[in-house]
């Protein structure tokens, strides 16, 4: 059993620096009261991990408003022009991966596998400097595994040993960041008690998730 | 029919009964709405679901179902919910029937690039690099040139998306086809002469003695 | 829509010695209506690819006791003495790898990756003639993508799309599987309208399911 | 107390609340018999489920909840059903607390031989080389000797399970952990002298000055 944290409280154990694997798309299925919480308490220096940095003021976007990310791995920041500036101010560092590679990078981490061989990439800007495999005279990139110190998971419910049940276009990011770091933090909208959630309706199994904030409603 | 009605419905053509079809943001997207209603076909977003539908009625918005640009879409009976790790596993694994994006450049190898312009613009390539890289057809939906500067060239200038040749570009004045001999002239736009097509090309393009006009239903 | 196959139908789209991914776990989770078809129509020579030979006179097992198997890819096959009996006597060959890289292999095979990079393995006769990877100072197996000419899904239903529900111990290596080969032939238990399974609850999409067979109930 | 139940007892002992912990088939599987009813533990089976139950009522055995072995079990209010990828994902990720398996062969490096007899028994590794590689502990739970012969060897003459260094040891006579320097002998068996420890086991044991027994509570 898993006590629900306040916002506030979750956001205490984060230090300055840390490394965030945040989920959503776009926002959707960010865990949005986490993000809230942060900003609010304004300790940063962070490496975001996460698809996108979302809109300026939304989601992910408000700890690059606030300036608490010093550099994030992502696959898009078109729709965030401020984090287009503050990357050519030279501000914050952007490393730019593929999505698909970075969810699998992600994955390795989470599973133990020293890697992704892929062949996306090839022959572009992001194959500069990294190995290439070769695999039955196929050539393929190699990528290394991304790991965070923290996953910020949202969910749109849990039980109270943490098994989480993600919807719709909410899931993208989320379970698989929450097998690849040291400490997982899920947000979900409602908790139920054990053994209201069906065994196969479990995307997360519990054993995976530290912390459980309190719900939305 | 002005010219994105025109690639729209050109490349609407080109979808098939019971294909898996990713379409880009944008232009790409209005696809979906020159698609027979009675052809069975699943468009994935690959920021999570497979059967994206409509835009839901006002106020019936789910802020958990979007497609990859944010907006509010609907599913399908039948639809199915997908993690990224699943969405980029469809993609890149070759589950993918076709998958439409805008482009920047296309040049005489078929080679896109769609994702930066240096020192400009650098939204970040998303999911681009693999669904150019996994999907069974690329198309390439765009207008022919832009404000007079041709966007089909012999060799991309702007950083390229993937080594993998597309399947097909199609514009609002041609529809091209690259292939081992280069860039072969399928169809012309409505109304358009084949001098007009090459003139607005600056990539050398093969010419057959038949060049038909794009019979857009 | 699909339309129901009968198993013996669908047992006859299988031709002599082809690649066969079978899901299931001791025979929990197996397609046994299909396998009952292939050991009744008695063509064989097949490669098996599953986690395990169950017992004798019992799923796979009843392949193995047929003589059906030229091949198998297993993880274990302590609990059938018959596949052992016919690997001494050199009638059935028998390559052995650990269950989690089989799954990985398995899943490489069906998301497009070129390998794993696996500890699992190392110092033992797994690694034997096998290349290692170095990825930060870390010696990593590398092993090779596994794909099937057909996959033989277990699933507890479906609807008539083919969307997929596993139940309990009976997921095991079925989804995995279901990526991974050019056919895939589901056998759920029951079968239900478009639109009764929530998107959410799907676990292999309709889009990767081939033929259906009929319910069983 | 027969010699497997004082193994099971015991190492019952090193599981710890909150921890997952997966039990081999055969004498590890006894060990839940031994850990508190009151203690919060997830048993993993890694055919797919977390949260094991006990045997179910007769007549209630549902063929889809089984253990590794093939044999019914129940699953627990807040198990969760996983499939092979994810099974593995979390033992190969280092998720699993702890694994408790059975041994051939224990050496003074610590390695452990316990998946094939070359020419007599080759039953395959299964999930031994991704759990002995993976799990944060790994705790071989053994008879001392086999019919006389001693199983805690100099060197292992079977072929490995993996290159890890086994965590714990725990026979009927002794707990034994490796260490950099050896073998350590921690405990004594109920009534059992250390040099009776040192007489059955053909490795050099460490013998500190204090050897307590066993406290099987």
């Amino acid at each position: 059993m898993k006590r629900a944290l306040k916002p506030a409280e979750a956001a205490e154990m984060i230090p300055e620096g840390a490394v965030l694997l945040i989920g959503g798309f776009m926002g959707v299925g960010s865990p949005h009261r986490l993000i809230d919480a942060l900003v609010e308490r304004g300790v940063g220096g962070f490496t975001v991990i996460a698809n996108d940095t979302a809109r300026p003021g939304k989601d992910i976007g408000k700890l690059i408003d606030a300036r608490l990310v010093a550099k994030c791995i992502v696959s898009h920041i078109g729709l965030n022009p401020e984090t287009q500036r503050q990357m050519i101010a030279g501000d914050l560092e952007v490393e730019l991966v593929p999505q698909g590679t970075l969810v699998e990078r992600i994955r390795a981490g989470g599973v133990g596998l020293g890697g992704v061989l892929t062949a996306t990439g090839l022959g572009t800007v992001v194959a500069e400097g990294k190995p290439t495999v070769e695999v039955d005279g196929k050539t393929y990139l190699l990528e290394k595994p991304i790991r965070g110190d923290f996953a910020l998971i949202g969910a749109r419910q849990c039980d109270y040993v943490g098994n989480l049940e993600y919807t719709l276009t909410a899931h993208n990011f989320n379970p698989v960041m929450a097998m690849a770091a040291d400490t997982v933090i899920a947000e979900p909208h409602h908790i139920m008690p054990v053994g209201m959630i069906p065994p196969d309706a479990v995307k997360t199994p519990g054993v995976l998730v530290d912390h459980i904030l309190e719900r939305l409603i | 029919m002005d010219a994105k009605e025109v690639i729209a419905r050109r490349v609407a053509q080109e979808v098939r009964e019971g294909m898996l079809v990713n379409l880009g943001i944008g232009l790409p997207s209005m696809v979906a709405n020159f698609v027979p209603d009675d052809m069975r076909v699943f468009f994935q977003a690959e920021n999570g679901v497979i059967g994206l539908g409509q835009r839901p009625p006002d106020g019936m918005e789910d802020r958990d179902l979007t497609d990859a640009g944010g907006g509010f879409v609907t599913a399908v009976p039948g639809a199915a919910s997908i993690d990224s790790a699943m969405s980029f596993g469809l993609i890149r694994g070759g589950h993918l029937d076709m998958t439409v994006l805008g482009g920047l450049q296309v040049d005489e190898k078929g080679h896109l690039a769609n994702w930066m312009v240096p020192g400009k613009m650098v939204p970040g390539m998303g999911g681009a690099m693999d669904l150019v890289t996994g999907a069974r057809r690329v198309i390439v939906a765009m207008v022919h040139a832009a404000k007079g500067d041709p966007k089909i060239v012999p060799e991309c200038t702007l950083p390229l998306t993937a080594l993998r040749r597309v399947s097909l570009i199609v514009t609002e004045m041609a529809v091209i086809e690259p292939t081992d001999e280069g860039l072969v002239l399928r169809e012309r736009g409505p109304g358009v002469a084949v001098e007009d097509i090459v003139a607005a090309t600056a990539a050398r393009l093969i010419v057959p003695d038949e060049v038909p006009e794009m019979v857009l239903a």
